[in-house]
């Protein structure tokens, strides 16, 4: 437990000395939504119902990327070889650091939500829509996130394979996040059946993805 | 079976005997499964000759689908046995069950074009096949991507099995979110309901696929093998010698 | 070679096979180690001494053979109580060298205070400085605190004095003959002639088939 | 002369033997498109007016982090020192890498450009505007993307900063390539003013963003 | 300690001084090499070696003070006359042996064969493995032959026997004595005693400032 603290401590203290890096996460968010709001011609009338979708397919490739790093700086330094020689379980390693991406990268998204809704002008219950549906779908993220970042290590120019690998893993929560949080609109929260399946999703994300990262891992580094 | 095949030479025996009759079966049944297809079978009052692609893009989903399915369990075996022969049964599934699946795509934007007029519609069925693609796609990159092999084995065995189990999440979503936006929504006639002759040729043609794809996978299983054997011979280890100081 | 008896710190290393890619690099190696034994592998460049030290300590998986260590397989329950230093240094380039050390205390969940190994390895007046900041031999020595905090009983050092200079190749000397003095194994990789440390100290050396 | 395409053929020669990675990006935009055709719903009536934008945010997006290691391998390994020590100039080495970029990542998102109009089921002169637009902008998105990236070598998890850096050069091309491809439909080649435009930033950026680039690894090197 | 006469394979430093973050390393630092001349730079780890050859080789800009190169400042116009071995081995990982050097002969516009300087550094037998096979010593091993391609007047070897075993160790020495032999200058940076290489060997120790 001890050492799960210390390496999210670790991490996060990483992440502050990067020059801001770890901001940029946001920024990309903030300059995907802006883009796509010139390119598709700035209007309200034509943004507003596709708002929802904008902004979930900003928060995906917002943290696809960030998944690249999440091992490999660990792995090619010779930090894992020694964390798995210290006796810590790599389920144990898996957990801390998912825990810590998930400060750094997801909670900067979900507390700058009620700006993104601001570019796009939309109702207050949309907006609760959206956070419901982050909190609720992130560990999916996360923990499918992690495992295709494990796969990756030692991949060189895995970015793009990374795409790869997440997506189809990723689409399910996509649908289900964008039209939950059309949904809320009308039903009170245990209603919607989106979340329902949100919820589902994240817990088997959980239990598959953190396991299989750790073995993807071990398997990596021999 | 399973153990029984393990072994590499019992496994050789099998498949020099196995690939030819496969290969000749495959042959035969999409023959004639083209044969009654195309020649000997009604058309359809709505769509015409044009009916006639769904006898190679029906066989061609399924046979990816089934692909899929072979190389997850494949990659269960061997992850848990460690056994090298279900590695190179996984791997050999990928690119044949990535083409038929291509096939399926193909031929459906080709039917699609004749029947809808687009070659190309955001429907729950053909949304989940082109991700079937990509986890193909996905696996088989995984593979060219790792030098090691034995690590490439395990990693992209992990990600054949982790995409199976999101198979079916990905199939329940994909239709449902198809269900709540596509009000014109097109329909497909039900297996079961389909008349013989139009039956007959599909099941031939789905036969004959799937001797097909077990004929590839076997001669690259084969192939595999062989040059495996014939690699070089390794060179002697270093010769190691321990004095006291 | 191997032995009946088996104390908690006694290395027996069965018949092991090591290969990299198509190489195979090491065959049929035996020897065990009991409490207070060194053992230099030396060898010419490229022969295996990197994959064998790696092996032993449970991080390449061998072709065969076994590696026991305090009575178990190391490669199907890796050793905590095994401290590697490797030619990776791993250390965070933008934490500082204290905060660095401070962090595999916490994993390690060890007793010994940071700037009691810094100091031992006389990297005190670094110990503010970013990790990228230090020099090449100053980066081996901080893997060297490293590897004092752990405390393991099993020390393996792929080349601890390459990139140090006279004084840093003498507090090796005196760190290792410490450690067995105290009933630890230890070995060492290396291209210098090796020296006698402690009371059993021997030489395994590789050689023969030359990949160049 | 020589040296320079010893280094493209390096450099592709690299890209062959990442196991694909390079045929990556090409991926990315087959899933960019995919995904955001799923979240916006997938009917064709409002994806429809949507896709050029999309089409070219899929292509700006794809590009993006391709640039994040143009620069940086060859800084960190220091493969660079090298190339400075062997009297060759920045410029010419830059120009080299962008080429290399350009073969590797523009051409088979122009070859692909057909593949992504059907999936919004396009009319063909749609599908000519954005070849056009492509292949005139390209210049100024490698141009500029080399320069981010060049600013950006030794900066760990810059893919961030990167879209910071890179993304108000890229706005206007964005916008005249959209509105370029659309109005396409009803002119002529010459007479669409968004191409001429952005022939003029192409050869802006192409004779600022190399010596630019140049500058900043001279710069990042020290 | 500046001479009058300047031929075009002479190297001047004249009052350099030097730092790395807050750290004045070197200051005042004036030599000069001549054709066939030998200099070993020894100090302490930590001491200001690295960032020493750096800036002699024009990649790091001293705080003042000039560094001339058969006539030029090299920190004005890059020197290419000049070649240098650092702690980086600078390979892709992903090209063969042979494919690394290749590519650094296109660059360079050698006339040198690639396999000629392989045999040279002994690496003949590495000649298709990807350069991520290779072992440490190997991988320097690599580097050598690089330099070897390049042919420049000026080498400057930051360590270059790290990681090398014994015939390593000896190669190099020879490949050095040809190079002062026919009328080049060597700078070289080590921890191991100096040796007398060429008519004229010089040491130049920095001592003092130590920073532990
Ligand atoms: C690219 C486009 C298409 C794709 C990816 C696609 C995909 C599929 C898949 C995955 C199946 C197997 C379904 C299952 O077994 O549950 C299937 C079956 C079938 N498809 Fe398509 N399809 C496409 C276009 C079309 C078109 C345009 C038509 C006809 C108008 C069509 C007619 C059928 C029929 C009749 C079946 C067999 C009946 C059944 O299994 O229910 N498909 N297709
Ligand atoms: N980027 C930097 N920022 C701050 N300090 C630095 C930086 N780089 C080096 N230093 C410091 O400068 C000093 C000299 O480093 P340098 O690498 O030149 O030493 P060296 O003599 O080559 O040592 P070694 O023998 O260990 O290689 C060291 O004390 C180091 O801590
Ligand atoms: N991933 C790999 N793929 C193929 N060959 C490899 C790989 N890693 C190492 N080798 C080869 O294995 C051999 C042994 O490498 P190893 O690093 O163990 O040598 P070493 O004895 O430590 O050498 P050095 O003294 O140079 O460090 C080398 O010949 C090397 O080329
Ligand atoms: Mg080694
Ligand atoms: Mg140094």
């Amino acid at each position: 437990m001890n050492s799960i603290g210390g390496l999210i401590v670790r991490d996060i203290r990483i992440a502050l000395r990067s020059g801001g890096a770890w901001l940029l996460g946001l920024v990309f968010f903030a300059v995907f939504l802006s883009m796509s709001a010139i390119a598709l011609g700035g209007e309200f009338k034509t943004l507003r119902p596709l708002a929802p979708a904008l902004i979930w397919l900003a928060v995906v490739f917002s943290l696809l990327f960030s998944f690249e790093h999440l091992f490999s700086d660990d792995a090619e330094d010779g930090s894992l070889e020694h964390i798995k020689l210290s006796g810590m379980s790599m389920n144990a390693y898996v957990l801390a650091k998912v825990c810590a991406h998930w400060l750094l990268a997801i909670l900067p998204l979900i507390i700058a939500l009620p700006l993104a809704v601001l570019l796009f002008d939309l109702p207050t219950d949309i907006l609760l829509g959206l956070f419901v549906s982050m909190v609720i779908a992130s560990p999916a993220l996360v923990c499918y996130g992690a495992f295709s970042g494990a796969c990756l290590v030692g991949f060189k120019g895995g970015g793009f394979l990374l795409v790869l690998l997440t997506i189809p893993l990723v689409i399910p929560v996509l649908i289900f996040s964008v039209s939950g949080a059309v949904s809320f609109q009308n039903a009170s929260l245990f209603q919607v059946l989106e979340f329902q399946a949100l919820a589902g999703i994240s817990l088997i994300a959980a239990a598959i993805g953190i396991p299989a990262a750790a073995a993807a891992l071990n398997t990596v580094m021999e | 079976m399973i153990s029984f095949l393990a072994n590499p030479l019992r496994f050789k025996k099998f498949a020099n005997v196995a690939a030819p009759i496969f290969g000749l079966l495959a042959l035969f049944l999409i023959g004639s499964g083209l044969y009654f297809g195309l020649y000997n079978s009604p058309e359809d009052q709505l769509q015409g000759h044009s009916v006639r692609i769904m006898y190679v893009h029906v066989p061609a989903v399924w046979t990816g689908m089934a692909a899929y399915a072979g190389m997850a369990f494949a990659s269960l075996l061997a992850y848990i046995w460690r056994h090298p022969l279900s590695d190179e049964l996984a791997r050999a599934l990928a690119l044949p069950g990535a083409a038929f699946t291509a096939l399926g795509l193909i031929t459906g934007a080709l039917w699609g074009k004749t029947s809808w007029g687009t070659y190309w519609q955001w429907d729950g069925r053909m949304t989940s096949t082109l991700i079937l693609l990509f986890l193909f796609i996905g696996y088989m990159a995984v593979w060219a991507g790792i030098d090691d092999k034995r690590r490439a084995a395990r990693i992209a065995g992990l990600v054949a099995m982790v995409g199976s189990i999101n198979l079916p999440i990905i199939k329940f979503s994909v239709d449902w979110w198809n269900t709540l936006h596509q009000t014109s929504s097109v329909s497909m006639p039900d297996a079961p309901g389909l008349p013989g002759s139009i039956l007959l040729p599909l099941m031939l043609m789905t036969f004959g696929y799937t001797f097909f794809l077990g004929w590839l996978v076997l001669s690259k299983m084969l192939n595999k093998i062989a040059s495996a054997k014939t690699r070089r011979k390794r060179p002697a280890a270093a010769t190691t010698t321990l004095e006291k100081l | 070679m191997t032995t009946a008896t088996k104390t908690s710190s006694q290395l027996v290393v069965t018949d092991l096979a090591v290969s990299r890619g198509d190489n195979l690099l090491i065959d049929g190696l035996s020897f065990s180690m009991d409490a207070g034994d060194t053992l230099w592998v030396a060898g010419s460049n490229g022969i295996g001494k990197t994959s064998l030290l790696k092996c032993i300590a449970g991080l390449l998986r061998p072709d065969s053979g076994h590696v026991v260590w305090g009575e178990q397989d190391v490669h199907k329950y890796i050793s905590s109580d095994t401290g590697y230093q490797g030619h990776h240094d791993g250390h965070k380039p933008n934490l500082t060298v204290l905060e660095n050390l401070r962090f595999w205390q916490s994993v390690f969940a060890s007793p010994i205070a940071p700037e009691y190994a810094l100091e031992q390895v006389g990297l005190s007046a670094q110990i503010n400085l970013r990790a990228k900041g230090l020099s090449a031999g100053q980066s081996r020595r901080l893997s060297l605190a490293r590897l004092l905090i752990k405390r393991a009983s099993l020390w393996i050092l792929d080349e601890p004095a390459a990139a140090m200079d006279a004084k840093g190749r003498s507090v090796i000397h005196a760190l290792v003959g410490e450690h067995v003095a105290s009933g630890g194994c230890a070995l060492i990789a290396s291209h210098t002639p090796p020296e006698k440390i402690g009371n059993n100290t021997r030489v395994l050396t590789l050689s023969g088939a030359e990949h160049e």
